[in-house]
């Protein structure tokens, strides 16, 4: 909007906005910094650093299948190995680069925000994210990496059966990685609550914003049990407790209980952020808006919902009763209802309009199509026998990886090319991006869709070798020559985006006549994101031009500037009307520093230094002292 | 085109290399049943992958349809009705997968469930125990004292009741051609049916990660002929066939005085371990290790010399034996039959 | 709109007064605490339900060996602790009054009640420990587990109620005065969650 | 078994066989039935022996450079083709009391074993 400003009284009043803003400079203005989008900005190199990690240990566990009887890695790395490629792909780069990077960024601007409801809090579940992954890297750093499966089950991770460091360094840094995701959905349900441009009532509120909201809630729910069942685990291990020894009346199913309580919730975060980045792809690329709009909204919220009701049937055969069995197989059909509605609400929406298929639709075509693999298969596992049969296949990797690497992951990196232009104000290059999208689509097939064979033709999961002859062999070099293919076209996507960055075309606001808000301000967008608190009539702001040319007069006019203090405006909760006006804290050296020290206490914890811990903790309860030893009025 | 004639078709065209490894391989493959369990389950996933087929190509042709369109707004025929489209996104998003899952959940988890669960108490002819061990499988029959390892031998066309236990952490029970997997959970005596329609031997193999040599513990179960299953168990019952020769007692000597005896029962001696299976007829086995070696005289030989090369992480550590020992204990060991 | 309300900036009791009185919604720090409090209690919840898993597992329970709990002082203590959510909640009726002394001298009420209740319950517990230890038994793992990290919510609770008597130290702004609110709602969920752990804790012996 | 180290073996012993001047020519064994003999008698459970899945056994030597080896069955024989089959056959015989068992091999599958490890 800024390019719009005509008038003097506009500019002046501009200035201000951005001397109010403005952060500190350089290295320390990172480290201190509470404004969204630089956090969000954070938040992608650090999960894109992971998404390396995890890739180059998928290429190892390719490598080692490349053969029967193969040695790149001894049975004891290829645990490790495994293990650190799901927790990593998990808890370290799907869910941060959704709901850190994309969410972050996106999702104040999409309701005409500056900010998040509390950005230091914003900051301090960055700073624990990162910590918290370099914690458990650490482990694999000094040889002492959990090998027991990312879902980790007891007794095999219990002290007797895995006495070294490594399960410890899971625990611990899954509860610490649970406390940022904690801090940052409960950020993001007020945000999107109270936080909406006056005018926004729920009903006009983009269907990407209701994705995130439908997982902030599924985080908030569903992470408290995870930290209760590692926590019981590192009081076995550490203090000799017995929640999961059956000889001291314990029991090691009260962790699959636990596990997949948060688990299955788990599967629906990491692809609801997806569906919101589809239902904003889409719309955009296909010239109209979302078909059933209310309908999608509503599934995003029931799918999230549904979800924890269906955790069992991760355990179908670990000889629960058949009544049990079946109620959890009903509950995990009813989940496909509402993800039925998305999927053909995408697809009628891209029958019916006119879809120009540039390298973001194309990668959310990809998306549909392998969601459409992954959520058939999936069915498949509702059906009890059949489940009794695959599960712990290869039948149910090709599953997961159709849902979380075709479904989940393919919309982010649509997501990618489609904001470049507003983060960075270049155009990515268009060609490079579609030779890379089939690149990747083609590896992904090739390395996720032959292990369904394998699977039925009874290879288990998680073997560091398999025999000859038992007609294995050549799927799993395809597979292997897949990953290849696969990860050249993610280097390839990689190479596309940093040269653009440099020499790509300048993108101006709105490169694609977009409908959602983002595209209002300038790319990339100034620290208060908006010189005007945006109008808004209806989910598509952007295709209401009545209400931008308001937003035009406004700023000349002096209206909804705010440009007195760090402030942005608050709302009510359903039907967005205007409120109050809010002081937002600016940069803060706070929350970096009670992540250091609670990274500190995690570390003591690990060694068993209880004191040492306490310290730490101590030192955490001053750093928040600290922190709320400003109030806003006495900025 | 018939039901069945579609869903052939779609699985041709989907699954053509498939099916045809499926006809071809019988080693583990779920697609090659042997038994009532496996089959309903096979058959209950050609279907599914019938249906799925159409859902997928239905799904791919709109998708292909709106690429053919891409210039044109609305439906073909239809127009640009708004009702009549969320009219279709709910008949196929919630009415046709009403229909399509009630039908899926009633056949799968009450008909075909029935053939696949825990028998019921008395149904069966016999009842044998597996126990899961990091890695290696020890096979009991109740009522008799045969204890074995790896290779669960049973009456063909029998039903018989597997009880399966694990005594360190969570195995599972697959023997996929035969039926489903089953779950060994500490604390937990969970129950499966194996039944095969015919003498053969079908592959199983844990499928649940218990651990670095996971990959390594599979199993073999030998259908036999009622009367030669019969003459099996007798032998297994019957304690280790007595040296037979100066050479032999030699052998059995260095195996009870050494370090093979603290984990290892051959029952008529004084070796009683119970950390590695029991070796009481050791010769009658085909493989070592779980299906990771054939029980040979070379490979039996370097795995008692140094088991961590071939099992790395195995709970076997190399036993050191003199020349002459170590050929003593390998003919005492091959004459266990 | 015409009328921008700059919350953050009320001081004084006039100023909370209007603020509050002008408020179409719940302000920010309020949705926080609670969604703050949802989350928490899915984590007690979630521990509560283990103890009743653990329990419906077991042949005996307690095991043999270890008393049933005793009844009496567990419960007279939790309605004690309940009694402290009546000073707590006139904390936050006074405080959106704009009236800073009554705010104070109900939590520091409500406040030394808590605290006495944590000493005993701290005594409570070092008996228990005399009596089973967490280490022997699962009982005795979920026992001790679920009641400290009950305890651990009233600590919490106690340094909250200490950090805004600071501040209230300076008098009432409106970011206190949300501050006031949070805190007796964090007081009702504990005191919920007394009552569910505590229940929980003595059912053998119910 | 028909893998690309294997047939360049075959090659290599047939050209071998071909010259006539080698004095390591051993009429009539073959290299490929030698690699199935290994697998089959369990040869790489105590040697290593390249070309063979999972024969990386340190009980014994190593195979691997068994054509350069001047001496073999702990030096009490020089390396020639006839003594090396002897020596796969009746190792008991030759050095009693050895680790190296009896595994009933006969002569022809031994001058195909002893064709392969010269080969490979």
């Amino acid at each position: 909007m800024a390019t719009t400003t005509t008038t003097t009284a506009a500019r002046a009043r501009v200035d201000r906005l951005e001397r109010i803003w403005e952060e500190r400079p350089g290295l320390l203005g990172w480290l201190t910094t509470t404004d969204h989008k630089r956090i969000g900005i954070l938040y992608l190199f650090t999960s894109l650093a992971f998404f390396g990690a995890g890739g180059v240990e998928a290429l190892l566990i390719r490598t080692q299948l490349l053969g029967p009887d193969k040695t790149v890695l001894t049975p004891q790395q290829y645990d490790a190995v495994f293990t650190m490629h799901g927790v990593t792909m998990i808890f370290l780069f799907v869910i941060p680069i959704s709901i850190g990077a994309f969410g972050n960024y996106l999702l104040p601007l999409q309701i005409g925000a500056r900010d998040m409801a509390f950005p230091r809090l914003n900051a301090l579940s960055f700073w624990m994210f990162a910590a918290s992954g370099i914690f458990i890297y650490i482990g694999l750093a000094v040889g002492q990496a959990p090998s027991a499966g990312w879902f980790n089950y007891v007794p095999l991770a219990s002290k007797t059966y895995s006495p070294n460091l490594g399960i410890d360094f899971y625990a611990l840094g899954l509860i610490f990685n649970g406390i940022s995701s904690t801090v940052a959905s409960a950020n993001f349900i007020v945000t999107i609550f109270k936080l909406r441009a006056p005018g926004m009532s729920l009903n006009r509120m983009p269907l990407f914003c209701y994705a995130f909201l439908a997982v902030s809630f599924a985080l908030l729910f569903a992470l408290p049990v995870l930290s209760v069942s590692l926590i019981f685990l590192e009081l076995d291990r550490q203090l000799g407790f017995h929640f999961y020894d059956i000889a001291h009346g314990g029991d090691p199913l009260l962790w699959q209980h636990l596990f997949w309580i948060f688990g299955h919730p788990e599967v629906y975060i990491i692809i609801l952020p997806a569906f919101g980045i589809a239902t904003s792809i889409i719309p955009t690329f296909v010239r109209r808006r979302m078909v059933a709009f209310p309908l999608v909204a509503l599934a995003e919220l029931l799918v999230a919902f549904i979800g924890f009701g269906v955790w069992a049937h991760h355990m179908f055969a670990t000889g629960l009763s058949t009544a049990t069995t079946v109620y959890f197989a009903a509950a995990s059909l009813v989940i496909v209802i509402p993800s039925g509605i998305q999927l053909f609400a995408w697809i009628m929406t891209i029958v019916t309009g006119t879809p120009e298929f540039k390298t973001p639709l194309l990668w959310i075509v990809g998306f549909i199509v392998f969601f459409i693999i992954g959520g058939l298969s999936g069915i498949m596992f509702a059906a009890i026998p059949f489940d009794q049969q695959l599960t712990d296949t290869y039948f149910v990797v090709a599953h997961f990886h159709f849902v979380i690497f075709g479904a989940a992951v393919f919309p982010i990196l649509g997501g990618l090319h489609y904001w470049f232009p507003k983060v960075t104000g270049r155009m990515y290059h268009e060609g490079l991006g579609k030779v890379s999208f089939w690149l990747t689509f083609t590896g992904t097939m090739v390395t996720f869709f032959p292990m369904h064979i394998l699977g039925l033709l009874g290879m288990p999961r998680r073997n560091y070798t398999y025999p000859r002859d038992m007609g294995w062999t050549g799927f799993n070099v395809l597979e292997s020559i897949g990953s290849y293919v696969l990860a050249a076209g993610l280097v390839l996507i990689a190479v596309n985006l940093a040269m653009s960055l440099r020499r790509g075309a300048p993108a101006g606001n709105d490169p694609w006549k977009a409908p959602t808000l983002e595209w209002a301000t300038s790319s990339p967008p100034p620290p208060y994101n908006f010189a005007v608190i945006p109008a808004v009539s209806s989910p598509y702001a952007m295709w209401d031009p009545e209400d931008r040319e308001k937003d035009v007069r406004n700023l000349e006019a002096g209206v909804l500037v705010l440009e007195q203090g760090h402030e942005t405006p608050t709302s009510t909760v359903v039907d967005a009307e205007w409120d109050e006006v809010v002081e937002m804290p600016s940069d803060s050296p706070w929350p970096i520093s009670l992540a250091l020290a609670l990274s500190g206490m995690f570390a003591m914890l690990l060694l068993a230094h209880w004191v040492t811990a306490g310290v730490f903790l101590a030192f955490a309860a001053l750093v928040l002292l600290a922190w709320h030893s400003k109030e806003p009025q006495e900025a | 085109m018939t039901g069945a004639g579609r869903r052939h078709a779609v699985a041709v065209i989907l699954f053509a290399a498939l099916a045809l490894l499926a006809a071809g391989c019988g080693d583990q493959s779920t697609l090659s049943p042997h038994s009532k369990a496996s089959r309903d389950i096979a058959t209950l996933w050609w279907w599914m992958l019938g249906a799925a087929g159409v859902v997928f190509f239905g799904a791919l042709f709109l998708l292909l349809l709106g690429w053919t369109r891409r210039r044109k707004r609305g439906l073909p025929v239809f127009g640009e009705d708004e009702g009549l489209t969320t009219g279709l996104v709910v008949t196929f998003g919630i009415a046709v997968p009403v229909v399509t899952l009630i039908a899926l959940f009633v056949v799968a988890n009450f008909s075909v469930v029935s053939a696949t669960q825990a028998p019921k108490t008395a149904s069966t002819a016999m009842t044998i125990q597996v126990i899961g061990h990091q890695w290696f499988w020890e096979v009991r029959y109740p009522g008799t004292t045969a204890v074995t390892a790896n290779e669960i031998h049973i009456p063909a066309r029998t039903r018989v009741n597997v009880v399966a236990t694990t005594t360190d952490v969570i195995h599972s029970l697959w023997v996929p051609e035969l039926n489903r997997k089953i779950d060994m959970i500490p604390g937990h005596r969970n129950r499966v049916l194996l039944y095969a329609d015919r003498p053969g031997v079908y592959r199983g193999q844990c499928a649940e990660f218990c651990g670095p040599q996971h990959a390594h513990m599979s199993m073999k179960v030998f259908a036999q002929p009622p009367d030669r299953f019969r003459a099996w168990l007798r032998n297994m019952a019957a304690p280790r066939r007595a040296p037979s020769s100066p050479e032999l007692t030699r052998g059995e000597q260095v195996f009870v005085a050494s370090a093979c005896a603290s984990c290892h029962t051959i029952r008529g001696t004084s070796a009683h371990g119970e950390v590695g299976p029991d070796l009481t007829h050791l010769a009658t086995r085909t493989t070592l290790a779980a299906l990771t070696i054939p029980n040979r005289r070379g490979y039996l030989g370097g795995w008692i010399l140094d088991p961590q090369h071939i099992k790395p992480g195995a709970k076997m550590p190399a036993i050191a034996l003199g020349g002459a020992d170590f050929q003593a204990v390998l003919d005492y060991l091959q004459s266990l039959r | 709109m015409s009328a921008v309300t700059r919350s953050t900036e009320a001081s004084g009791g006039a100023e909370i007064r209007g603020v509050e009185r002008n408020r179409l919604s719940q302000p920010n720090g309020w949705w926080g605490i609670v969604l703050l409090i949802a989350t928490e209690a899915t984590l007690l919840l979630a521990i509560v339900g283990t103890y009743y898993y653990l329990r419906f597992q077991a042949t005996q329970w307690p095991p043999r060996g270890i008393a049933a709990p005793s009844v009496a002082l567990p419960l007279v203590m939790m309605g004690v602790l309940l009694l402290t959510s009546v000073p707590m909640q006139l904390a936050a009726v006074a405080t959106r009054a704009g009236r800073v002394g009554p705010t104070r001298a109900l939590i520091v009420l409500a406040m030394l009640v808590q605290a006495g209740y944590l000493a005993v319950q701290i005594i409570l517990l070092r008996n228990d420990l005399l009596d089973f230890s967490p280490a022997a038994t699962a009982y005795g793992s979920i026992y001790f587990t679920m009641i400290v990290a009950h305890h651990a919510h009233v600590a919490i609770g106690l340094l909250l109620d200490v950090g805004i008597l600071i501040r209230l130290i300076g008098g009432l702004t409106d970011y206190r005065a949300v501050g006031v609110r949070a805190i007796a709602l964090y007081w009702h969920f504990v005191n919920l969650m007394a009552i569910i752990v505590v229940l929980t804790q003595l059912s053998p012996s119910l | 078994m028909t893998r690309p180290p294997l047939l360049i073996a075959a090659g290599a012993a047939a050209l071998l066989a071909g010259c006539g001047s080698s004095p390591r020519a051993l009429p009539g064994a073959s290299a490929d039935r030698g690699h199935a003999d290994i697998v089959q008698i369990g040869c790489g459970a105590c040697h290593q022996i390249s070309g063979v899945d999972g024969a990386e056994g340190r009980v014994g030597p190593s195979l691997v450079d068994f054509s350069a080896r001047h001496y073999i069955a702990g030096g009490r024989l020089t390396n020639t083709p006839s003594n090396a089959v002897r020596w796969i056959m009746s190792p008991q015989q030759i050095l009693p009391g050895g680790v190296m068992p009896d595994l009933g091999v006969d002569s022809a599958a031994a001058a195909d074993i002893v064709a392969y490890l010269y080969g490979q």
